[in-house]
């Protein structure tokens, strides 16, 4: 038996758990402004988080899922997009989001079981949140083909999670993405949890970068509880996306440290021991350890990110709660381009409202 | 014997077919340890173990697969999708192979199993948490399609699912899960398939519905009986095939009938009703068939969804307009 | 000017297209150099090229979701399925995603797209090439659902769809594909949509249906001309959203009315119609709502398909059944 | 960057285009009556092929899909499997069922367009022919599931082209196979073509073994031309399935010499030149040159072959044809166990038939 192939999956991290760099930083991070602002990004996703759960708690918004512990892979992939590019998230990546330019109000309308949450004012091309697991990865796949088309330097970055990792149309997408050379990068939040199912019990696969390998593409890890190896990675593999030279597949290894949404009770089928073993990894602490010994962070500011950071949040809040909700005829207005006439009896039938 | 809740009646149900049928096995994404998101296999996996119990990746293409494979080899798959939301992968294996492989192999092969999923509005979910799909199964050849009510419902129908030696989807209104607690006697006797349920007996008009829905019919035969109404309330619950003999033999007697269901109007189950009532029923009618129904829209996120579904005001009003017929 | 086959109806309305709107691109299994397996795209990959013309892997699951990027990106994608029995695995798409981007984004981002597929039986296809499921489709709230039932109507209607700025499912009866030619003008200009056609006026009953079993239907309303029976004949055309209104005027002067489709009967779209007629018609009818359909039966092999399908006899005698009724 | 998982793909071949042992054989193969036997196999099935076709030209047989030049394929593992596996076939695997007691009148009557075709006398629990391109790969994931959770020492086998490794469900199977460590084995007939899409537009992956490493189980290449190789490496990876070691993923490398089907016309996208080159890969010519130069084959016994399974499929083809169709009432019998009393109705219309 001879060899015909073969292929191996590489792994990039920079900052230890404990904040020091193992090694020379990429380019980017010699500015300490760069660092501050991600760091500045992570904290507004986590205090977003926090707000967002509080206001479900309180019956004041609907099933909402946190981001805890997972801000790294966000904010790292959303900094390393540009602005014309086209993001198509799964529901996890509110770092990215925000750093796009949605609102953070537009988002709670989402949550909040408002279709106005996905007419994002900021950027326009980007898709809404998907809910059905990997389902956004054939879009994906069709608007880089669009790029492509119009050959545009631009790159459609595409985001899921280890369990979206066994759907067959995530896979499709790949595929096809790889075959097309399309200009796609595609990345898993790999949290180690499909709501109770560990990664472990997704697959068999040592790694999920792997699953690149079949698609035809690069695949390769980082720790996705590092900024910089996270910006890093997913910059490069946005840089040769965009210069034709292909999609590939990013699996960014993190931790969900929160329930799996506001629906889940994840003591039910994990140790507290383990999440609290994962605290350490926390990629906030990790930055703030590094820019703190390196003199670029003192409590002080720390107190006025926090500040400000809730700040922000809560106006976003009060404009969410501001909102009435859109009139029920609004289900018949954007549903085709025109309505069709066989659906103005129906629209009649609705603003008859209840009344018996 | 004791009161129960329609998720708890499910649990039991399937706890009860597990005892009984050493090849019943259960299959879905968080149905081990974390008993399922609506808790539906809470205590499955500790007794009866994961060879039964199994978790599977998230792969919805694939479970309806397995279960042809599993059903083929004379185990009796039941196989939970997580919301309706998310079992459209599985119509390719469900009429392609599921509702066929009797009897494209003259009955050499069959696949006995259980495709349950939760749907229905009414619980501010999450977007594609709320849809009413029920339509596109009731169509495939070769299954059934089976929506319980009630909780004594939900024992009776799903024990006679497991029991069937053919596929069936099995669609539990998540509205009523925890809504209403109801006796259910637990015993193991199962309710008949293929047949509708009489919940009410009237004599001025008919009003046939499913699942979720009959709580708001019910709610307007109430209110119909205080100005001394007296509607008939039928519960569809096989929805494939569908038991027309009843619904007619009721018409018959009403002349008049009106349909309530959640999804959205157009192709739904509602117009094969009707359809069957015009041509068998026709002789009988005393006013025109009435539907009251979700609309021709895409759900609305929760903020609109009570405005989406059929409100038992709404049903009044067209009921009334049935009963002004002379 | 010249008589074209619907298959060469339907390549020069997308070849219209392609020349009128470079944003418009095809995209399946074949249709390249092969020109798809009926031959539908012959020539495209010539004329405009690989970027436009794109021969995709075998994954029926990509192909919606591709146009949904494609089209929220500002093209017009073509996708086209082999076969109706293979694209199931897109309902997902459909149903979750291209039905829903507009609405779900308050019109921030739609996806037009026109999903062509081939469908029913007649041909002697082999197994799982013959089903008629467009009813799954016609319950897809967002979309609209269109099938031609000759070479002038598949032009027309095809470039409609091809100029229609939501989500089209295009489905082309291959029993129609070259069993007759007929005049196309071929001069772009579209046939509209959202309304059926009445292809023979006639006061005695009303024959509603549309595809393939328009020919089986009008040669039924020539043998009831011979009897001096006036029979109207009415093309779906396009089955959602549906022209109710054309139907109901039709059997507001015939009183009478039967529903042909190919179809399984159960949950077909010829419920939808009974339905509406049931309500909206019912003090028009002097006779009961007939449906001739294909049986709630897996779609035979060949060897027995004939039976299946309804026949010119099996119509005539349910429409002399319903001309019976005084 | 370090490397953090590693793979690679092998290639198998015993026999070289000229029959020429290129090493040691294995065991199995030193015995010249099973190579003679697995020449027969093969001579059978494209006799058989070529029959069908003729039906069909003549009208008197539906579309059919022919295994010219790839007998080696399904002959192999047929051979390699035991009576008690289990396969799932797609509709190519016309070699393998006649090895394991379909008849070729069974397989007629499928073709021909009648369901009694798919009721096999012989191998029971054998799924019928599957024309929903990968379809069938999750039934075989639920039959080795199934004979895992029984103890059976059994295997089912499940066989695909190079097409079919572009669709999303046959990932998932494989994934799921390899997560339960089931005991199958997933062989892909790559005959180089899907229809008109050749091998390399199908995937940019440099070989389909490789989706087994997305599965996270062994994957690797055999010379779907040699029958020795062929029947050894799936022998091989049946046997490794049988001990509980997991199931594995074999890319059989060979070549489509005849239409897609019979309703295709390949030379509408494929030179004639490429197709006459590949004939020199016959594996029928390879393994009689071969049997020849081993003084085990010889004219006479070629000829005498010949005459015998053009007997046996002319006996086959007679009894196809002297089979009535069922009646129609038939598509009512096996719908369900029992038909419900729904249904009654239908079945009487039915039997009124056209009578106007
Ligand atoms: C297709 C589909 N199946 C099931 C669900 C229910 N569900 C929501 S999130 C989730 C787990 C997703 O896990 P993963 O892909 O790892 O993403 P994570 O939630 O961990 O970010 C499931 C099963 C869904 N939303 N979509
Ligand atoms: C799901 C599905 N899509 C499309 C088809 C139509 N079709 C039949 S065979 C075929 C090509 C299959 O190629 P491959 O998997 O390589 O198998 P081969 O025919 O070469 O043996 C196609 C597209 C089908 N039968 N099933
Ligand atoms: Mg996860
Ligand atoms: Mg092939």
């Amino acid at each position: 038996m001879s060899d015909v192939a073969s292929f191996s999956i590489g792994h990039t991290r920079f900052l230890d758990a404990e904040g020091k760099a193992l090694g020379a930083l990429p380019d980017f991070a010699r500015h300490p402004q760069v660092l501050i602002d991600l760091y500045r990004a992570m904290v507004l996703t986590r205090t977003f988080d926090a707000k967002a759960v509080a206001l479900q708690r309180t019956g004041r918004l609907g099933t909402f899922a946190s981001s805890l512990g997972q801000e790294a892979v966000s904010v790292g992939l959303g900094t390393a997009m540009r602005r014309e590019d086209v993001l198509l998230p799964s529901f996890r990546e509110q770092g990215a989001q925000i750093l796009r330019g949605v609102t953070m109000t537009e988002l709670l309308l989402y949550w909040g079981g408002d279709e106005r949450g996905s007419d994002f004012a900021g950027p326009r091309e980007d898709f809404p949140i998907c809910v059905p697991v990997g389902t956004q990865a054939p879009h994906a796949a069709g608007v880089a083909l669009a790029l492509q088309l119009r050959g545009e330097a631009r790159v459609a970055v595409c985001v899921f999670g280890d369990g979206a990792t066994s759907r067959g149309d995530v896979y499709e997408a790949m595929n096809f993405a790889a075959l097309m050379r399309l200009p796609a990068v595609f990345v898993v939040n790999n949290n180690q949890w499909a709501i109770s199912v560990p990664r472990a019990r997704q697959t068999a696969a040592e790694t999920l970068a792997q699953k690149a390998i079949a698609a035809g593409m690069p695949g390769q890890q980082v720790d996705g509880n590092d900024v910089i190896a996270v910006r890093h990675v997913v910059g490069e593999a946005i840089a040769r996306a965009r210069e034709g030279a292909g999609p590939s597949l990013v699996e960014a290894l993190t931790y969900r440290l929160s329930d799996h949404t506001t629906a889940d009770d994840a003591s039910r089928y994990r140790d507290d021991a383990e999440v609290s073993q994962r605290w350490k990894e926390d990629p906030i602490a990790r930055l703030r350890r590094y820019l703190s010994e390196a003199g670029h962070w003192s409590k002080a500011e720390e107190e006025a990110l926090i500040a400000e950071s809730g700040k922000q949040v809560e106006a976003a809040a009060e404009a969410y709660l501001a909102t009435p909700p859109m009139p029920p005829e609004a289900m018949f207005e954007h549903l085709y381009a025109k309505l069709p006439a066989a659906l103005e009896r129906q629209r009649a039938e609705l603003a008859e409202g209840d009344t018996p | 014997m004791s009161e129960l809740t329609l998720v708890e009646a499910v649990r039991l149900a399937l706890a009860h077919a597990m005892e009984e049928d050493e090849a019943v096995l259960v299959l879905g994404e968080d149905v081990g340890i974390d008993g399922g998101v609506f808790r539906a296999t809470d205590g499955l996996l500790k007794r009866f173990g994961p060879r039964r119990v199994i978790d599977t990746p998230l792969s919805e293409s694939l479970f309806v697969g397995l279960a042809v494979g599993l059903g083929a080899q004379g185990f009796r798959p039941v196989v939970e999708y997580q919301f309706m939301g998310f079992i459209y992968p599985a119509i390719d294996q469900v009429l392609s192979h599921a509702g066929r492989l009797r009897n494209r192999t003259r009955g050499r092969l069959s696949c006995p199993m259980v495709i349950r999923a939760p749907y229905g509005g009414g619980v501010h979910a999450p977007e594609h948490h709320s849809e009413s799909m029920e339509a596109l199964f009731a169509h495939i050849p070769g299954i059934r399609v089976v929506v319980p009510s009630s909780p004594a419902k939900g024992y009776g129908l799903l024990l006679a699912a497991l029991r069937d030696p053919d596929p069936v989807v099995f669609l539990e209104p998540k509205r009523v899960y925890r809504s209403q607690k109801e006796e259910v006697a637990g015993d193991g006797t199962a309710l008949p398939l293929d047949r509708c349920f009489v919940l009410r007996e009237g004599r001025d008009v008919t009003l046939v519905s499913w699942g979720a829905m009959l709580a708001e019919t019910l709610a307007a035969a109430d209110a119909l009986a205080e100005e001394g109404i007296a509607a008939e309330v039928i519960d569809l619950a096989t929805l494939k095939p569908l038991d027309m003999e009843t619904i007619l033999s009721s018409v018959e007697r009403t002349g008049r009938c009106v349909i309530i269901q959640e999804a959205p109007l157009s192709g739904g189950l509602g117009g094969e009703i009707a359809a069957g009532l015009a041509d068998r029923g026709l002789v009988n009618l005393l006013a025109p068939l009435r539907r009251v129904a979700g609309y021709d829209t895409v759900m609305p996120l929760p903020r609109l969804e009570q405005h989406y579904m059929p409100s038992e005001q709404r049903i009044l009003r067209h009921v009334r307009q049935v009963l002004s017929y002379a």
